[in-house]
């Protein structure tokens, strides 16, 4: 078993988890879809810059083996920048129940059930 | 020595985190699921530990540290909804 | 005026007229009819004064370069045909602007309507002039718009506009046609300059796409002549205001197709399948369109249907394909332009005068208006082809040309339709004038109808004249300008040309006089055949039509209607089937293949954690609709993600996942708070299934993707420069961190603002959440569990009281050292939010809210603005934007200390990242207890 | 100085986690330590209005002394249970430990030290805030189980902010 | 490195290691809800000190350097543990309150009521200018 | 460094420190965020001319944000395309927010003004970017002001609109990191003249992950710029939006567009070996598609709104029509048509706007009405920004036809494109008259009550009109205008220039 194998099949869990989710109906399971899609992608994004061990990106002099710097600042980015959409996303599938009274991603009443 | 010991310990906290996953899914009350996954954030610093140990690196204590200050909050927040279904009020 | 300008000045001139109506639309309508009249003038005057110099061969041509990438240019020119062309619009469109003086109420829009009849005139000049078939395409889709303006112009009539939109979708429809052919034409003459095109029709001919290109070009043509099949159209033209129908609908428009016909003569024609199509369509029409007229009772349409078959015999004989055809074509063209203007203008008049343009309610007008009945008696005469009027000597020619004519193989059909529709056309013009000027009255008004004054009576006069006059004297007034305008046509010399009402007695004469017998024999026994006629189901195009158009739009719409439902499971059902079947592709025509580099070993703990993933993630899907279960479940995802993070080198990452993990549960659960509770499913089992299928090929696939990267061995890229560079060139040794803050600090920028535009879009979301139907449902809103009645449970309470200062420390301790070890401005920030918010969570909202110092608003916008001013800075050093500088302090006591322009961008991202999320959070949180209050203020 | 230092143990608490956090004794951690911890308690102070009294001499080095112990040995305990008493043998009850402490902070710490040791936590306060619910795993005698907390900790505690 | 130190390490990460299982264990093996929260809150504290203190004693003796950071995870557990565990029994206690937990195999079983006149915090709401009311002023 | 070399980043930076400065002073004086918002848009339309004004010695201009050099740190490349798109982001900008000022719609909501500057920043960072990542951000940027601006003055059904949108271009955006995750793991490189080079080095067996990273991004920029099938999101999110919102996103589906004419000659193109020109099989169905189910949607529509939103559609169906051949001539074609149809569309829902503003609870409804204050004025608007839409003379849509048909000629497939313009045209001719007769001409049933509302103020009318001249100057000054595009396509076809201009010397 090599971490890679591990980091591939957790990807592919989790892209599975989440695209399942984010075809759901309700809002809060879209959003819990979009987080596990999320985790996945950062964790892909990560693993293209290659998996190392106990090699943090800290400058030393004369050191040239050590994690990619790269992609972790590119992941960074990204946990942030999900971080921001989740919370609109959230915030705004709320106030879309307030307006309607549906939790439903299309807003539809639960009477009218699902397409 | 040292070397096994850290790797028998990881075993044995990684046992644990394995423990603490089953109560959380097994429950039944959610009481026990919050205790559970309070429970896996402390295992979770417990590893982090004993990785930076295992890399000769203490870089990772921040990480360590952060969850011991905030890992709680989340605990927190869970029982609050239960108790009171808002958090902040 | 020199000849150079000239020819746009006449271009141009309808158009100006066309913008200065609508400027001076308020004032009075003399002021409109003398611009529009004044403007119709002086291109006429224009048009008289090159006239000389055209007949007498001197093409004049004018030629500005516009979209020379495109071929397309001004290019015009004034030949003969051209001036032919052009003096009937010009001329006839000053008369129907008289005309148009008496005949619009007082009341109408005379401004919009005139302007709208010279957009019209300016289309149709340009059609005249232009001398690049771009250039005429343009002008060419420009009448149609016009002509669809007036059609609607009487709007609050459901015929005007549903005959506006039919010739719009016709004619438009055709000229689309055209323009496929006009580029074709163009692409294979190697120009789009028609003096170049009629050159080489040799090649045009020859070409393998002649055949598409004459067909397309035909379209174009047929339409707009309302040719069959497609000349229904036309009369349903007629709901506009007969000026225009005499304009627009009989002139000239519909001549258009002729004229272009005539145009491309050289280029096109000759060649079997012109003449077999073009031949066969233009009698067809013609014997049609004149048999449908002769059982009509509308004025008009009677008028329209027999321009249909005018025009249909006018397209027979240039189909044929001879010299004395066009010659004929051409002088019909003139007649029938004289006549049929008077034959509107005339029906125009009867209609204003008795109030009804049905035939059968209509008699005797000759007593009551005996200068309208000579005109009107004239024009249809002119119609009938009767001598001594131009129409018999052009209908003469016509039939003389049939003659030689063959289609099919036959030598006596063309001949004998031809002379069908001579007496048919013979007999509707008799029946025209016959039944409304013999007779007694039928009309019951009480005021007698009378010949009306000047303004409307001239024109028709004037055009009755010319027809009469082309009859008299043809040579004299048209010998020259048919002549010349054949020529060019033709391409040849000049034709011997003998315009003339005697001939001696040829084939043609008998035939004519057949004809005129037949259709006098016609109109004896015209009632019992009307009344066959009127029992046939003869087919109506506008119910066709419109029946047509509808079932298309309903079939459409409905198509539409089920592809655009409003669901997003669609949208994404749609977005990752694309992906997925897009990659598929690209690994089954390529493979995707995983490398050789060796992997790393996993330890125990590692599968252990991974199970742990694994297994989280299954149980959010199992206990989905149970949210607060799933959350929990999330939770541990995002614990494992910083344990992954931690165990493959990357602190900083493993720093903000746990940080972030703590405010996104916040955040869940202050909106999983106010979300209606215990959901029931909504999904079905099958479209559960399919959904798994999709996901679980999707996971595969991003999994085998990610292994495929992980097994390649790598490469050097530009991170090793970072590398190199982080402490030399930016001042730190956190290679992350200087990349976030220095290598790549536009990202970052850029990053913050995301979030800042989050906080102040979910502010812009929330602060109205309190009111309308929103507020109402808030304060309505109960939770469905029991609440324990303790708000602040107290050691909760007390250990936030030390907890801030502590996390508060640690945040600005993370803060500092970001530049050279795990840290930086947005873990830093994350941190004293939490700390914040754990106050929110202990203390509630107001009692935490009274005590904070700043707002969230100040904090975004001092944040950009800082981090934008730092990267500005640079720019004073003439160093691009954002670029960095450090230097090492030495003071006294403290020793070395580090100062870099970076962290003062830092503190800008922290800044952003504090007001985002306690905008986010502390809204959100806030928003129930709003709402009640705002319910109080009402109350 | 009140003004200046509203909460001075809190600041010599600051100083001291700065000074571990950042892992070394220079003069510049020393005086930047110094600064954020003047200035932290003096922002944070809207948050925390009250102020305490407390002691920090003697009886409070023993209580931590004491309590540091009772956790060690509270381990070794639990976890003896853990391992080898049978659940229908767990002799667990609650326990109502009335209280004279009056501050939250006090309370808050009695609580707290309770949580942390012998097969004890603290499980709710009283409404009216002078009794302390408290869950114990194995206690064979409540009432002195009661009277040790009230003895061991409680005791100390009201010196320590008397 | 000394024997001493190794030795030392050794035996701290073999104990912290062993009581953070147990801790674990507890939480599985213990009958209910409030049993259960006792293995996390101690053994685990215990459990996580001592591997701290391995990893000073290990970074000191292994790699010459102090590291005083763990001293400080071990202060943040001991600030935040208790509360997790009062607030996690408060949940307990209010499920069973409103019936949405029935554990026939709780030993305790219900509370007992602090005095006549007054009930546990997570049932009433702490009167005014008691203590728990005023943490909040 | 001179000043005016600095001036590249000002499209990025003015908006950047327009947007909280607006906010702040509205914070304290409610009057001066508007006009800083003003301001800060007229400077950034002067810069946006400066920097056209710039490339017309067709150089191409790199700057290194930063002062690290490419491809270490991130380049902005100024190149003939890029300026054109940050004048056509401006001009329109610009109208916008005159149009927003006028009609008070600015206040309908919060952060009308710092929203509409981010927005602004993200579509001028996307057009001068040259790194991939920056790209993403700068998407991110544009998109997160786009869900703000979406939801601007609310409403139940904008806010359910919004949930869609948003989550589907998270999605997207998920993607996108995917696919540039791929290109990383391949390349370990972001810039993308970086990415030319060593894309073109790839072995043999790197070839199926590299057309799958190429068709993920295409899918991404797809999704963006609303190309059918993927385009199910944006009729209804448009429609919902405020029409002046909905004006500016006129350019939101353009910059993938221009994502894509950015990417695929510069990476994917000749030199990419087997990975060469990738996405074009894929993308000409799915123009024609789009050309279809655009004009369709302007036939059927029920709405003003939903019809202008199946212009845009269809317009980058068109448009994509020409950019899928891939030659310089019909690249040309396509950013000119591209450009025309950015404000044909955003005019046409202007004139949405003054229409139902002044219709009052008849609002954009397809079906008749009373009529109402300056009706007429509107229906003459109407007409020509559907001209314009259409691409029936004399506006530019026609000029653009024209160029697409003449450059497509005897390109494989050029019958079908031909056919489906052609087709298309009537289609939307015939629905714009319906429409547009029904709505402007036909008279309200008798007793119908009249509409009431305040009196509007005919300076409404100025933004559409100003779009409207435009397009009529486009198509006056076409032979200016087929220069530049012809220049910038020239630029796109030949990226080793561009590839030189950002790194340098070439490959060693
Ligand atoms: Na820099
Ligand atoms: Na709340």
């Amino acid at each position: 078993m090599s971490l890679e194998f591990l980091v591939a099949s957790a990807v592919a869990v989790l892209v599975a988890g989440g695209v399942y989710l984010a075809l759901r109906g309700r809002t809060f399971q879209v959003v819990l879809g979009l987080t596990l899609l999320s985790y996945a992608v950062n964790l892909f994004l990560f693993a293209t810059g290659r998996l190392i061990v106990d090699r943090p990106p800290l400058f030393v002099e004369g050191v040239t083996e050590h994690a990619d710097p790269l992609p972790q600042a590119l992941v960074l980015t990204a946990i942030v920048i999900t971080f921001g959409m989740t919370a609109l996303t959230v915030i705004l599938s709320l106030r879309s129940f307030l307006e309607s009274g549906s939790d439903q991603v299309d807003g539809r009443a639960d009477d009218e059930g699902a397409a | 020595m040292i070397a096994v010991a850290l790797h028998i310990a990881a075993g044995a906290v990684a046992l644990a985190l394995l423990l603490n996953g089953w109560r959380l899914l097994r429950g039944p009350a959610l009481g026990d699921r919050i205790v559970a996954l309070d429970t896996m954030v402390i295992n979770v610093i417990a590893l982090i530990v004993l990785v930076g140990m295992i890399g000769g690196d203490d870089i990772y204590f921040e990480a360590a540290l952060l969850l011991a200050m905030v890992g709680f909050v989340s605990t927190i927040a869970y029982c609050k909804f239960v108790l009171r279904g808002d958090i902040v009020e | 005026m020199t000849v150079a300008a000239a020819l746009p000045a006449l271009t141009c001139l309808p158009f100006v007229a066309a913008v200065a109506l609508l400027g001076i639309r308020h004032a009075g309508r003399g002021a409109h009819l003398a611009l529009a009249g004044g403007a119709s003038a002086a291109g006429l005057a224009m048009l008289l004064y090159r006239a000389p110099a055209v007949l007498a061969g001197a093409t004049q041509t004018f030629r500005l370069t516009w979209i020379p990438k495109l071929g397309l240019d001004l290019s015009l020119w004034l030949d003969p045909l051209a001036l032919l062309f052009a003096g009937l619009i010009l001329g006839i469109g000053l008369l129907v602007v008289i005309y148009a003086a008496g005949y619009l109420a007082a009341g109408e829009a005379t401004a919009r309507f005139l302007s709208f009849l010279m957009l019209f005139q300016g289309a149709m000049i340009g059609i005249a002039l232009s001398n690049n078939v771009l250039l005429m395409l343009i002008f060419w889709e420009l009448t149609s718009v016009a002509s669809f303006l007036l059609i609607g112009f009487w709007r609050d009539r459901a015929d005007a506009r549903q005959g506006a939109r039919m010739a719009l979708t016709v004619t438009g429809g055709g000229g689309l046609a055209l323009i496929a052919g006009m580029v074709m034409l163009g692409k294979v003459a190697g120009s789009y300059e028609l003096a170049t095109i009629l050159t080489r029709g040799e090649i045009v001919r020859a070409s393998p796409l002649y055949p598409v290109i004459l067909v397309t070009i035909l379209l174009g043509a047929f339409t707009k002549s309302a040719q069959f099949p497609f000349h229904f159209w036309l009369p349903h033209a007629m709901a506009a205001p007969t000026p225009v129908s005499a304009y627009l609908h009989s002139a000239t428009m519909v001549k258009a197709g002729v004229f272009l016909l005539a145009r491309l003569w050289p280029v096109l024609a000759g060649t079997g399948l012109w003449v077999g199509i073009v031949t066969s369509v233009g009698l067809a029409t013609m014997v049609l369109g004149a048999a449908v007229a002769l059982f009509r009772h509308d004025l008009k349409a009677i008028l329209a249907y027999s321009t249909i078959s005018q025009l249909g015999l006018m397209v027979m004989l240039l189909g044929f394909g001879t010299n004395a055809a066009v010659v004929a074509a051409l002088f019909h063209l003139l007649n029938h332009a004289a006549f049929k203007a008077a034959l509107f203008m005339h029906a125009g008049i009867v209609d204003h005068e008795t109030g009804t343009r049905d035939h059968r309610r209509l008699g005797g007008l000759a007593a009551l208006m005996p200068l309208t009945a000579t005109l009107g008696v004239l024009a249809a005469a002119a119609m009938a082809g009767l001598p001594p009027l131009g129409g018999f000597i052009s209908k003469e020619m016509m039939l003389e040309q049939s003659t030689h004519a063959m289609l099919g193989g036959r030598t006596l059909l063309v001949p004998a339709l031809a002379t069908l529709a001579a007496s048919l056309s013979a007999a509707y013009s008799l029946r025209y004038a016959i039944a409304l000027h013999a007779g007694a009255r039928r009309t019951g008004e009480a005021a007698a109808p009378h010949d009306p004054g000047a303004a409307l009576l001239a024109p028709p006069a004037i055009l009755a004249a010319l027809a009469l006059g082309l009859g008299l004297a043809p040579m004299a007034l048209a010998g020259r300008l048919v002549a010349t305008a054949s020529a060019v046509v033709t391409g040849g010399a000049l034709p011997e040309l003998h315009l003339a009402l005697w001939h001696g007695v040829s084939a043609a004469l008998l035939m004519s006089v057949g004809a005129v017998a037949a259709a006098l024999a016609l109109l004896r026994c015209h009632r019992p055949v009307a009344a066959a006629v009127a029992r046939w189901p003869a087919p109506d195009a506008k119910r066709l039509f419109d029946a047509a158009m509808e079932a298309i739009v309903t079939a459409l719409r409905r198509a539409s209607t089920a592809l655009h439902v409003a669901a997003l499971q669609r949208y994404l059902l749609v977005l990752f089937a694309v992906a997925l079947l897009l990659g598929l592709d690209a690994a089954a025509r390529a493979g995707v293949l995983a490398g050789g580099a060796a992997t790393t070993p996993a330890s125990a703990v590692d599968v252990v954690a991974w199970a742990a993933l694994v297994i989280a993630t299954a149980a959010v899907i199992a206990v989905d609709r149970r949210r607060y279960l799933a959350l929990l479940f999330v939770s541990v995802i995002g614990l494992i993600m910083a344990l992954a993070f931690v165990r493959l080198s990357a602190p900083d990452l493993a720093l903000t996942q746990i940080a972030v993990e703590v405010v996104t549960i916040l955040l869940l659960l202050l909106a999983l708070h106010l979300l209606p509770g215990n959901p029931p499913r909504l999904s079905s089992v099958p479209r559960r299934l399919r959904d798994a299928a999709v996901a679980i090929a999707s996971g595969a696939g991003a999994g085998w993707l990610a292994w495929a990267v992980m097994t390649r061995p790598v490469r050097a890229g530009i991170s090793r420069y970072h590398w190199e560079n982080s402490y030399s060139g930016g001042g730190g040794t956190n290679v992350v961190n200087v990349i976030l803050v220095d290598f790549r600090a536009f990202d970052t920028l850029g990053e913050i603002i995301v979030l800042g535009i989050a906080g102040l879009a979910t502010f812009a979301l929330l602060e109205p959440a309190a009111r309308g139907v929103a507020g109402r449902r808030l304060r309505a809103w109960r939770s469905q569990d029991r609440h324990s009645p303790e708000r602040h449970p107290m050691m909760f309470v007390m250990a936030t009281r030390l907890l801030l200062p502590l996390a508060l420390l640690v945040g600005l301790y993370l803060f500092l050292r970001g530049h050279n070890q795990p840290g930086g401005g947005f873990v830093a920030a994350l941190v004293f939010s939490i700390a914040i918010l754990l106050q929110y969570l202990a203390s509630g909202f107001d009692w935490t809210d009274e005590r904070r110092r700043f707002g969230e608003h100040r904090l975004i916008g001092l944040g950009v603005l800082t981090a934008v001013a730092t990267g500005m800075g640079s720019l004073l050093f003439g160093a691009p934007f954002l670029s960095s500088s450090f230097g090492y302090a030495h003071l006294p006591l403290i020793g070395e200390v580090e100062l870099a322009t970076a962290m003062l961008f830092d503190l800008g991202v922290a800044l952003v990242v504090v007001g985002a999320v306690m905008m986010a959070l502390a809204q959100l949180s806030h928003v129930a207890q709003r709402a009640a209050r705002q319910a109080e203020e009402e109350a | 100085m009140r003004w200046l230092l509203p909460h001075p143990a809190l600041s010599a608490m600051l100083l001291i986690v700065w000074l571990l956090l950042a892992n070394s004794l220079t003069v510049g951690g020393l005086l930047l330590g110094a600064v954020l911890a003047l200035v932290l308690p003096k922002f944070t102070q809207p948050f925390w209005p009250a102020r305490p009294r407390m002691r920090f001499g003697r009886t409070f080095v023993a209580y931590l002394a004491i309590v540091l112990w009772d956790v060690v040995v509270a381990n070794f305990q639990v976890a003896w249970l853990i391992l080898f008493r049978r659940n229908r043998d767990l002799r667990s009850r609650w326990l109502v430990v009335p209280i004279d402490l009056a501050t939250p902070e006090a309370i808050t710490i009695l609580a707290g030290t309770i949580s942390l040791t012998p097969g004890t936590v603290s499980a709710d306060v009283s409404a009216d805030g002078r009794h302390l619910l408290v869950h114990a795993l194995d206690v064979g005698d409540p009432a002195a189980e009661v009277t040790r907390i009230k003895t061991r900790y409680e005791a100390r505690l009201r010196r320590v902010f008397a | 490195m000394t024997i001493l130190a190794d030795i030392a390490v050794t035996g701290l990460l073999l104990l912290g290691a062993s009581f953070v299982l147990i801790g674990s264990w507890g939480l599985v093996r213990l009958p209910s809800t409030m049993e259960r929260l006792h293995g996390p809150t101690k053994a685990t504290t215990l459990g996580l000190g001592a591997l701290l203190l391995a990893s000073v004693i290990y970074f000191r003796a292994e790699l010459g350097v102090w590291t005083a950071h763990e001293l400080l995870i071990a202060l943040f557990l001991f600030i935040t543990a208790p509360i997790s565990a009062n607030m996690i029994a408060k949940v307990h206690l209010h499920r069973l309150r409103v019936g949405a937990i029935h554990e026939p195999d709780s030993i305790a079983g219900a509370p007992p009521r602090p005095s006549e006149d007054s009930d546990w915090a997570t049932f009433e709401a702490p009167a005014r200018d008691t203590p728990a009311a005023t943490a909040n002023t | 460094m001179t000043l005016l070399d600095h001036l590249l980043v000002a499209p990025v930076v003015v908006p950047a420190a327009t947007a909280p400065a607006a906010m702040l002073a509205a914070r304290r004086r409610p009057l001066a965020g508007p006009y800083l918002s003003l301001g800060g848009c007229i400077v950034g339309l002067v810069a946006a001319v400066l920097l056209f004004g710039r490339v017309q010695d067709d150089a191409i201009r790199a700057y290194a944000v930063g002062g690290w050099p490419a491809p270490f740190g991130i380049v902005l490349v100024l190149d003939r395309l890029a300026a054109a798109m940050l004048l056509l982001s401006a001009v329109l900008a610009t109208m916008v927010l005159v149009h927003a000022l006028v009609t008070g719609a600015d206040r309908r909501g919060w952060h009308f003004h710092p929203l509409f500057h981010f927005q602004l920043m993200g579509l001028n960072g996307a057009f001068l970017t040259g790194d991939l990542f920056n790209l993403f951000v700068f998407f991110e940027v544009l998109l997160i002001a786009s869900y703000g601006l979406m939801l601007h003055g609310q409403g139940a059904l904008r806010l359910k609109a919004g949930v869609a949108y948003v989550v589907v271009n998270i999605v997207g955006s998920a993607l996108f990191l995917v696919a540039m995750g791929l290109l990383y793991g391949l390349t370990a490189t972001l810039n993308m003249a970086d990415l030319a080079r060593r894309v073109a080095a790839l072995g043999s067996a790197d070839q199926g992950l590299l057309r799958v990273a190429a068709l993920l991004l295409m899918t991404v920029f797809a999704l963006k710029a609303a190309v059918v099938p993927l385009h199910l999101w944006l009729p209804r999110t448009y429609a919902a939006a405020m029409p002046l919102v909905a004006a500016l996103f006129a350019i939101m589906t353009k910059v993938g567009v221009y994502a894509m004419i950015r990417v695929v000659p510069l990476i994917l193109g000749e030199r990419a070996g087997a990975a060469a020109w990738v996405p074009a099989p894929y993308l000409l169905p799915a123009a024609i598609l789009g050309a279809v189910v655009g004009f369709v949607g302007v036939l059927v529509a029920r709405g003003l709104r939903e019809q202008a939103a199946f212009a845009l559609i269809a317009s980058t169906g068109t448009l994509l029509m020409a950019v899928a051949r891939w030659s310089e001539a019909t690249l040309a074609a396509g950013i000119y048509y591209m450009v025309q149809a950015t404000l044909a569309g955003a005019a046409l829902f202007l004139v949405a706007d003054v229409t139902l503003r002044r219709r009052g609870s008849y609002g954009d409804a397809l079906a008749s009405s009373p009529r109402f204050a300056g009706q007429d004025a509107a229906a003459l608007l109407y007409l020509t920004a559907a001209i314009a839409c259409v691409g029936l003379p004399p506006l530019a849509g026609f000029v653009g036809k024209l160029l697409i048909l003449e450059s497509s000629f005897m390109l494989p497939g050029w019958q079908a494109i031909w056919a489906t313009i052609l087709a298309t045209t009537l289609l939307g001719v015939v629905g714009f008259a319906r429409a547009g007769s029904t709505l402007f001409w036909k008279a309200a049933p008798e007793g119908t009550s009249p509409i009431s509302g305040p009196p509007r103020a005919r300076r409404e009318f100025a933004a559409p009109v100003v779009l409207l001249v435009l397009l009529a100057a486009m198509s006056v000054g076409a032979g200016w205008v087929t220069t530049q595009t012809r220049g910038a396509a020239r630029q796109l076809m030949a990226p080793e220039r561009y590839v030189a201009a950002v790194l340098g010397a070439p490959a060693r």
